[in-house]
């Protein structure tokens, strides 16, 4: 996203209010910095956490979703641990991420399949089958050269037996109840809850 | 000693090792392991950004399962990722009532249900404070003196749950290290992200991550890991990550219980050590000399 | 007149403490002042240098008073100190043979001490202590001391002796180990009967442990010779299972308890200790006090505990503010080079990292330390001129709060100068820098980037702390603390617990600074003094008879020479008589007396009965006689001379006594005894009223706490009504309303009997001085009148700064804070009709033209959006700051607001908002501004846009001259100093308080007043106000009126007389400093007690010993 | 108003000139007595005369070489306390600076009298001017004679046997007075000018319709430079001089040693200003013993003691305003180069302050007042 757009306030934008929940979660902010300074990855970040919360903050949905800030999120709570705040932090990036794949966007695509094949696996199996979901994730991709770029580890996982080929001693325990039963809960409002941070 | 344990799917595949050798330390240790029935994935990474409630209720199934055969039982889980999803669900069953009620709910379309009365502890907290190198060393059976280690603890057994070490300098590994004789490799990446799945999704930016990691175990024989992500993205990708570091990165990483059993004079094959992506002739050299 | 003498307990000898006692104190109250430590000061004797000053100031404060008990019953548990203070001299043999090594808390740990220590180094006169704790009994100091000021051997278990009585020796051996040697008690034993008593009739015993079955005389018989002998000994009986009736006999005619032998130790020793602790309680301190003042204070937080980030302790040269101030200081580890502590090279680049333990609720801080900005500021600075130029300091800190009076400037003049470098960010954590000794931090700039740099050393800035006793004591004082462990306090005042009579000082209400304690302590103290005022235990008259010393002005010098010696050897003895003999050559010496160890206490009985008759002054040459300065007034007395006439110098004690110092020492002294005469006490009389200009609330409070003493108070206002600023506000931040508040102290003043209020009013002139003042009264309509009273407390306040900044006055939708409070409390805001707000901080502060933070502007703020989000929780609310001023436990607020969602923007100066007023139907008013967090520039249209204008005083010069006061650069007042005397000018009488002073909120002002009207009833509550000892003169036969003294004098002591004939000096003002004389060429002017003939003499006594 | 006036003078006569200026002032200005130096009635030498009488000024010689005292200390006298009517006075330069040194140390105001100064080439000792004055049968003849050669295109100073103070004075000019009376580089048959520098001199020169002065002698700058540059030269050798001789204790001894305590020095210093002076007080009064006590230390003491200390001491206490007129070396009995020595020691102490004694009313003087500051500036703590 282009951070010199003129922000206007109060928000004009439409339907930022799905931010209202992540909003809540970071409102304490101080913009201090600490998370940027903590974050392994910020370096390859388009937007520094800082900035990324400030913009949440602002309600400019579309400018976060632009980046892929929340997208390289490696999940190490460095950034939660350390916030003065103690602000949820980790929580809100997977947030993000959620509203991102609900909101199909285009540039994250890849992450999103990676994450949706890899449930659908769990889904069917109750267990993640490392092949069969690698499959459904290249052929869901579209893209001829993903399945190189794991092919070498592939064989050597293969070569080493350790890919799980299904069928074997692993058991099988379908989720699809479990799965349908939490889209139910979600689609009542009154379902969607949040508890705040780790302390 | 005993606990309830979740291997988690990476064990029962792309780090069956790590199964193994937890099995076979543990049963040398004493320590009887009872494997949840039926257990089924935690969610992984995958589930938490798709519904947060869906993450929540996979794990939240398991701890279920688990309170079924010990309702005050201790769930021993080795794989760090799934130590944290297991984690939050029993932290949301235990200290948010509306968030247990909501999991329940889910959980009716299994006919399950959980109130988090049983323990979630993560393999080197059981290593560590359970046993600790007070039970372990007595077990040592061949020194691995000479050897220096890398203890890697990565992120997800410390943070955001400091349960049983100090999330920003961790050190539990370290007397376990050194009860096998072995020397512990001094540096500061002990606690920092491997890049976990960004390897996959944005290998640019994750194998930055592993080469950082990889660089300052330079001087050390090998490094030791406690979660498979850690161990898959630090083994199986060195020879990318050399080339991006243009210098030769390769080392043996094996997980702590491979180490430790390997001291207790366990055989290579009762540890799984053939499986390992990264164990490199030297390193074999060395301990076939030990 | 003799009144009855009120008395009141200090509990915590910190600045605060000692305030607090002074103030009582001098208000002739009887103080009691309790502390953990050995020592006084608190942390303030740590820091060398505070700002603005950058040097240290406490001297600048006066002596404490001690004294005894009339409502709370108070017990204080005194350890007896092992070294008796007044035998000390402070040789330090005693720690030289300390075998144990701890280390020093004085110096933050950096360096070691021995058990037997000097709490405070730079204490004089300074004596030795014994660490408790650390001291193991070994006894090697006791037999070194040369005074036998050591008593260690008299204390704790040693000091209780047991008498164990049995004919089998293996019994007495075992009990003799397991109490003596193992419990470290006291053991004497006797093997029968006769022997016991015999030892009994010797000295005295506190337990005895009596065999009954003993041959010749059998244990009852001796217990009841025993009790005879004596009565108060406790007598455990020891038995065997036989004669256990006959042990319960003994029970009946006094014996404590029974043992069946044979016992083991656990059956014995729990006894005995019960015994002993029954024993220690008689040595408790028990107090009846009218009222307590607690003065505990915080500490700093401890980074090493919890997570420790900054790796305190872990990491190389990561340090906290209070190890550096001692690292700095000429008392510390390197004796005042700045050198880090790993391998003690010269610091050239330093950071200090801000808010270690503060405004984080990771630490479970959600509050401003408040001094931890200045804090560093000042080591920044003092760093430079101890370390060089060359030396380059970093602050990375979050929000830079420099709140308080003069702060602003200091902080421009530091962070101006190259060299010292601000970097607004925040540091998490530190890690060792492998393979080097320097420390690396990280940290986010506010640009965005990620920093990384390499320091020799890193200051942590620690916050305050909640002090860990502050809870016990609350819950022993039944008053509240609150989530951080502060006590809390009655809305209104900073200083009043929610119990009457217990009051708080300091920090200890929250975290502050040391002016704000040090007018808190004041406050506290005035407040203590009431509650004892109304129960009857008033004020003291002190009754100034002064000794009746001889009058020996007539008499030529005689003088007596007395020497002590330490050891008596043939060489010692010859060089006295040599000494003696080349003393007496002086006619004016009659006689010369030699005396042994006059620092014993034998050597001092021998000093005072020294026969004075043919003698009319004294000189004592002896070692460190500093020791004897607070002896010397008892010596005085005992020799019937005045303290002026008697004289003492240093022997060196290492040479012999005809070393030339010596020599020249005591010559020195002789000559300077022969031309002092004694000093006759002046003093000037009290006008027993004060006048309190200005009727706000500092005013009226000011009013009441002096009127409530009994002492009148004339209160003018220049407006019709009183009230000042409250008469606009609408409620507290912590939603307090105001109006009930203001009316009831209104209520207060006009029924009190004791206040005149003269409304409509205004000084025109005034002259005088402290003790009398004359004042001239113009009121409205009415002739002018003139008021007589001893002291003046100008509180005229402050207003809210116009400006015509940001549009203001071109539009309805553009106010100022004051203008909002107005509507809200007038009820004129339609809070639906907005959809967003808008507020602008130091609009016109902290640069030209109010140069000063007005430190209520950012509380108010906050207080205002939460209020209107309160209204309207949909209203968007945006504050552009420049640093939040949310001290204290304010920061909370903050906390909450944004937890409100309301948006905070940080602005620099050089890129202030921008604001435009619309026309027509469209949103009325336009903000742009630049966000420095996306960098990038943010709209906002407002339906109302709030200026925070900041503070201006109302405090007119010539008011102020006409006092002799004067007004600081921004027209505040100017107090005679920025910590240690805030609320007084330099000319004595002459008081200020509230926003007079500087900006403050509605509790802060009524500290200050409390304060100002305690430090005006020191002088109020006397008849007659003594100068000081040692003032200056005018020889008018000398002084030839060119009037040099007077353009110097920097206490503006001295004035030309209405005759323009004589230049006099006040001496209730003068303090002394000899400024005059030095400017004098004819010695006109002198320093009394200095003539220039004593000072040749002196000088001449040095030569002759070459 | 005007700024300055001519003064016609008639065949040379330079005296006449100026006696007649000074009583067209005395009965213009209204002024009531004028302190100039005058004839004694009953010798034939100068004194400054207090005239009230216009008459009297047929005697008056403000340019005569005479000295006899510096004018400062009696224009003091006058002016400390309101005297109840108008008075002027003729100074030379080095008066008017002491005056005002003085007039700081509120020891003479300058409100109430006009102060006219006359260039100064310098003037003679006491001994000098009389053996000088005695050569010429009238006193008139003396002046003229020293006017003719001090003023001359280029005066041969050697000749003029002044004193080594005005030899070496480098403010030849009256500056500081409120109307100065230009002779250097004057053509002696055309007229001369007064020049008011003050409000109060402008008046005055209004008042006394004369004509406008005519433009500035072309030769008076060069003149004056000529002057100054003989005189910075001869006060480098002396200042030379002075410091190889007083460089050490023993040397400043024996610069001092014909030292008898008379003070006549003190009494002669104009800006010692002193009711009482310090060494005739008690303080300086030993006890007996303490004069053995010195005796058996150094196995003998001067009397009288305390001459060196005299000289530091009045050193300490004037140096900062010592306007180096040499009336301390003209009062010595026993021909001590005091103001040599304390000219040097002047220009030292004032030029660490940056002071220049009696040249700015305006200037404070050193060490007069509390600077707060200047302990951390001088010290480096702050």
């Amino acid at each position: 996203m282009n951070p010199q757009s003129v922000t206007t306030l109060p928000t004009a934008e439409e339907s930022s209010e799905s931010l209202d929940p992540i909003r809540a979660m970071v409102s304490a902010c101080i913009q201090c910095g600490t998370c940027t300074g903590s974050c392994p990855n910020a370096l390859e970040m388009d937007l520094t956490p800082r900035k990324m919360w400030r913009l949440v903050i602002l309600g400019r949905l579309s400018a976060v979703m632009e980046s892929k800030t929340f997208i390289l999120c490696s999940d190490c709570y460095t950034c939660t641990l350390r916030c003065p705040r103690g602000l949820p932090l980790t929580e809100a990036m997977e947030a993000l991420k959620g509203i991102a794949f609900a909101r199909k966007e285009a540039r994250h695509r890849g992450s999103r399949l990676f994450y949706e094949k890899f449930m659908e696996t769990v889904r069917r199996h109750g267990r993640i089958r490392e092949m069969e979901f690698m499959t459904r994730y290249f052929i869901a991709m579209k893209s001829p050269v993903a399945p190189f770029r794991f092919a070498p580890l592939g064989l050597k996982l293969m070569g080493k037996g350790k890919v799980e080929l299904g069928g074997g001693k692993s058991g099988d325990t379908p989720l699809g109840a479990l799965f349908e039963k939490v889209a139910d809960l979600e689609r009542t409002p009154a379902a969607t809850f949040r508890k705040e941070g780790h302390q | 000693m005993s606990y309830l344990y979740y291997p988690g799917c990476s064990l029962t595949s792309s780090a069956r090792e790590y199964d193994l050798a937890t099995r076979a330390v543990m049963a040398a240790a004493g320590v009887n392991l009872t494997e949840i029935d039926d257990w089924t994935c935690c969610g992984a990474s995958a589930a938490a950004p798709i519904s947060h409630l869906l993450s929540l209720s996979l794990s939240a199934r398991n701890l279920a399962l688990a309170e079924q055969t010990a309702s005050d039982g201790q769930v021993l889980v080795p794989c760090s990722a799934c130590y944290l999803n297991l984690k939050k669900a029993h932290d949301a069953l235990r200290n948010d009532a509306e968030s247990r009620a909501t999991i329940n709910d889910a959980l009716e379309a299994v006919n399950l249900k959980a109130t988090g009365s049983v323990r979630v502890r993560h393999l080197l907290d059981v290593l560590a404070v359970d046993l600790g190198e007070r039970h372990l060393a007595p077990l040592v059976t061949r020194s691995l003196s000479g050897l220096t280690v890398a203890p890697y603890y990565g992120c997800q057994c410390l943070r955001p749950y400091p349960e049983f070490d100090d999330p920003e300098r961790p050190v539990s590994m370290e007397p376990l290290i050194e009860a096998t004789g072995a020397a512990v490799h001094p540096w500061e990446m002990g606690a920092r992200c491997c890049g976990a799945s960004l390897v996959s999704t944005q290998p640019e930016v994750g194998l930055e991550r592993v080469f950082a990691i990889l660089k300052a175990a330079k001087g050390a024989d090998l490094i030791v890991t406690v979660c498979p992500m850690c161990q898959m993205n630090l083994d199986a990708w060195q020879a990318r990550a050399s080339r991006m570091a243009g210098e030769k990165l390769s080392i043996t990483v094996l997980y702590l219980p491979q180490l430790l059993g390997l001291a207790m004079g366990l055989a290579s094959h009762e540890l799984g050590l053939d499986l390992n992506l990264a164990v490199l002739g030297d390193f074999r050299e060395k301990i076939t000399h030990l | 007149m003799d009144q009855k003498i009120g008395s009141a307990l200090v509990v915590g000898a910190g600045i605060s403490g000692i305030r607090a006692s002074i103030d009582l104190a001098q208000m002739g109250y009887r103080v009691t002042l309790a502390d953990r430590a050995p020592h006084m000061g608190g942390i303030l004797s740590q820091l060398d240098y505070q700002f603005p000053t950058d040097r240290c100031g406490m001297c600048r404060m006066l002596p404490m008073v001690e004294g005894e008990p009339d409502k709370f019953q108070v017990t204080l548990k005194q350890a007896p100190s092992p070294v008796d203070p007044d035998c000390c001299i402070g040789c330090g043999q005693c720690s030289e043979v300390c075998p144990v090594e701890v280390p020093d808390a004085f110096n933050a740990g950096l360096t070691h001490r021995k058990a037997v220590y000097l709490p405070v180094p730079h204490n004089i006169p300074n004596t030795y202590t014994i660490d408790q704790a650390a001291c193991t009994r070994c006894g090697a100091c006791e037999p070194v001391c040369p005074t036998g000021a050591i008593r260690l051997s008299a204390m704790g278990r040693r000091a209780f002796r047991i008498l164990v009585v049995d004919d089998e020796s293996i019994v007495r051996n075992s009990l003799d180990a397991w109490l003596g040697d193992e419990e470290g008690y006291t053991v004497e034993m006797a093997a029968s009967g006769p022997e016991a008593l015999e030892k009994l009739s010797a000295a005295p015993f506190h337990l005895m442990l009596l065999d009954i079955k003993m041959p010749g005389m059998d244990g009852v018989e001796v217990l009841e010779k025993a009790r005879v002998i004596q009565p108060a000994l406790q007598v455990v009986m020891m038995t065997a299972y036989a004669t256990v009736e006959t042990a319960v006999d003994a029970m009946k005619i006094g014996a404590m308890d029974y043992l069946v032998k044979p016992f083991e130790p656990d059956a014995l020793i729990p006894k005995v200790a019960a015994v002993y602790d029954a024993f220690q309680e008689t040595g408790y301190l028990k107090r009846t006090v009218g009222a307590i003042v607690l003065a505990t204070g915080t500490t700093c937080f401890d980074p090493s505990v919890g997570k420790n980030p900054m790796g305190y302790g872990t990491v190389p040269n990561v340090v906290t503010s209070l190890e550096f101030e001692r690292m700095l200081s000429g008392t510390g580890p390197d004796a005042g080079r700045l050198c880090r502590p790993s391998d003690k090279r010269p610091v050239k680049r330093a950071a200090w990292i801000q808010c270690v333990g503060s405004r984080d609720l990771q630490s479970g801080a959600d509050f401003c330390s408040t001094i931890c900005c200045m804090f560093a500021l000042k080591e920044a600075a003092v760093a430079r001129t101890v370390a060089g130029d060359d030396f380059q300091a970093t602050i990375i800190y979050m929000d830079m709060r420099t709140f308080g009076k003069s702060f602003e400037r200091y902080g421009q003049q530091t962070w101006s100068t190259d060299g010292v470098r601000l970097e607004r960010g925040r540091v998490h954590s530190i890690a060792p820098t492998p393979g080097s000794e320097d420390v690396a931090i990280r940290w986010t700039s506010a640009s965005g980037e990620t920093r990384e740099e390499i320091f020799d050393l890193v200051v942590l800035s620690v916050g305050q702390r909640a002090n860990d006793q502050t809870a016990l004591l609350a819950e022993e004082l039944g008053i509240d603390t609150d989530g951080f462990g502060f006590v809390r306090t009655v809305p209104f005042s900073d200083t009043r617990t929610q119990r009457v009579g217990v009051f708080a000082g300091g920090t200890l209400t929250g975290p502050t600074d040391i002016a704000e304690s040090v007018i808190r302590a004041s406050s506290a103290a005035v407040n203590a003094s009431r509650t004892i005022h109304r129960a009857g235990g008033g004020l003291v008259e002190k009754t100034a008879v002064p000794d009746a010393y001889r009058d020996v002005s007539r008499e030529p010098p005689r003088i007596l020479v007395v020497l002590c010696r330490c050891e008596t050897s043939a060489e010692t003895d010859s060089d006295l008589d040599a000494l003696s003999a080349r003393l007496k050559q002086d006619p004016a010496v009659t006689q010369v007396v030699v005396l042994e160890h006059i620092c014993t206490a034998d050597g001092w009985n021998a000093l005072t009965q020294t026969d004075t008759a043919g003698v009319n002054r004294v000189l004592v040459g002896a070692c460190r006689t500093f020791t004897y300065g607070k002896k010397a007034h008892g010596l005085a007395a005992s020799f019937g001379l005045d303290p002026s006439l008697i004289e003492s110098v240093a022997m060196d004690d290492r040479q012999g006594p005809d070393a030339p110092a010596t020599v020249a020492a005591i010559m020195a002294g002789i000559s300077r005894l022969k031309n002092v005469s004694a000093i006759e006490e002046n003093s000037i009389a009290v006008t027993n009223r004060a006048l309190v200009v200005g009727g706000g609330i500092a005013g009226m409070s000011a009013a009441l706490a002096i009127a409530d003493h009994g002492v009148d108070v004339t209160l003018v206002e220049e407006s019709e009504q009183l009230g000042g600023n409250l008469t606009w506000l609408h409620q507290t931040i912590d939603g307090a309303p105001i109006a009930p508040f203001l009316d009831d102290t209104i209520g207060q003043v006009d029924k009190h009997p004791g206040i005149l209020v003269m409304t409509d009013s205004r000084v025109v002139g005034a002259f005088g001085q402290a003790g009398h003042f004359f004042s001239t009264i113009e009121t409205a309509g009415e002739p002018t009148t003139t008021v007589e009273h001893g002291a003046v407390i100008l509180a005229t306040g402050g207003r809210e700064a116009p400006t015509d900044a940001y549009a203001h006055g071109t539009s309805e939708a553009v106010v100022t804070q004051r203008e909002l409070e107005t509507r809200i409390h007038e009820n004129r805001l339609d809070t639906d009709a907005m959809k967003s707000v808008v507020m602008i901080q130091c609009v016109g502060s902290r640069e030209a033209p109010r140069n000063y933070c007005s430190r209520v502007c950012c509380p108010t703020a906050l207080k205002q959006a939460l209020w209107l989000k309160s209204r309207s929780p949909e209203l968007q609310i945006y504050i552009l700051y420049r640093d939040m001023m949310t001290c204290g436990l304010a920061e909370a607020w903050y906390t909450e607001a944004r937890k409100q969602g309301i948006l905070f923007f940080q602005y620099r100066p050089d890129r202030k908002p921008e604001v435009s007023i619309n026309t027509g139907d469209k949103v009325p008013v336009s903000v742009r501004l630049h966000d420095p967090i996306l960098d990038a520039p943010v709209e906002i249209a407002a339906d109302l846009l709030v200026l925070a204008t900041g503070i201006e005083s109302r405090l007119p010069e010539a008011l102020a001259l006409a006092y002799g006061a004067e007004r600081d650069q921004d027209g505040f007042f100017q107090e005679a100093d920025s910590k240690w005397r805030p609320v007084e000018a330099l000319k004595a009488g002459v008081f200020g308080c509230g926003i007079a002073l500087s900006p403050r909120s509605i509790p802060e002002a009524v500290a200050t007043a409390e304060a100002a009207a305690g430090r005006a009833l020191t002088i109020l509550a006397v008849e007659r106000l003594p100068a000081a000892r040692t003032t200056a003169i005018v020889r008018h036969s000398l002084c030839t009126l060119c009037l040099r003294c007077v353009d110097t004098c920097p206490y503006g002591a001295r004035f030309l007389d209405d005759a323009g004939q004589r230049v006099q000096v006040n001496p209730a003002m003068c303090q002394g400093c000899g400024d005059c004389a030095t400017a004098c060429p004819n010695s006109a002017s002198i320093v009394e007690g200095f003539s220039h003939r004593s000072m040749f003499g002196a000088i001449e006594g040095a030569l002759v010993a070459m | 108003m005007t700024q300055a006036i001519h003064i016609d003078i008639k065949n040379e006569d330079w005296l006449s000139g100026i006696r007649s200026f000074f009583t067209t002032v005395m009965e213009k200005a209204g002024i009531d007595a004028i302190l100039i130096p005058t004839r004694l009635s009953v010798k034939n030498r100068i004194m400054p005369t207090l005239v009230s009488d216009p008459a009297r000024l047929a005697e008056a010689d403000p340019l005569s070489p005479a000295f006899p005292v510096n004018g400062a200390q009696q224009l003091a006298k006058l002016t400390r306390l309101p005297a109840g009517g108008k008075m002027a006075a003729v100074l030379r330069p080095c008066e008017i600076r002491a005056f005002n040194e003085l007039v700081k140390l509120n020891q003479g105001k300058r409100d109430d009298v006009v102060i006219f100064g006359v260039d100064c080439p310098g003037a003679l000792s006491n001994s000098d001017f009389r053996t000088f004055a005695d050569q010429h049968e009238t006193p008139d003849a003396a002046t003229r004679a020293f006017c003719a050669a001090a003023f001359s295109s280029d005066p041969i100073h050697e000749n003029l046997t002044l004193t080594s103070a005005c030899r070496s004075c480098d403010h030849p000019t009256p500056d500081g007075a409120d109307i100065a009376v230009a002779l250097f580089g004057t053509d002696s048959t055309k007229g001369l000018t007064a020049r008011a520098h003050t409000e109060m001199g402008e008046t005055v020169l209004t008042g006394l319709d004369l004509p406008p002065a005519e433009a500035v002698p072309p030769q008076q700058k060069t003149v004056i430079a000529a002057m100054l540059k003989q005189r910075k030269q001869y006060r480098k050798q002396m200042f030379t001089a002075v410091e190889d001789a007083t460089g050490s204790i023993h040397g400043l001894s024996t610069y001092l040693a014909d030292c008898v305590n008379c003070y006549n020095c003190r009494v002669a210093c104009p800006v010692c200003y002193c009711t009482t002076c310090v060494f005739t007080t008690d303080t300086f009064c030993h006890e007996p013993f303490q004069y053995l006590q010195w005796a058996r230390r150094k196995g003998g003491v001067k009397m009288p003691t305390d001459t060196l200390f005299f000289h530091l001491t009045r050193m300490a206490h004037i140096s900062t305003a010592c306007v180096g007129c040499g009336q301390c070396t003209n009062a010595c009995p026993n021909d001590i180069p005091l103001s040599d020595l304390f000219s040097f020691v002047a220009h030292h102490t004032q030029g660490a302050f940056g002071y220049g004694a009696g040249l700015d009313l305006s200037q404070q003087q050193p060490m007069c007042g509390f600077e707060k500051e200047e302990y951390g500036e001088v010290v480096g703590l702050n």
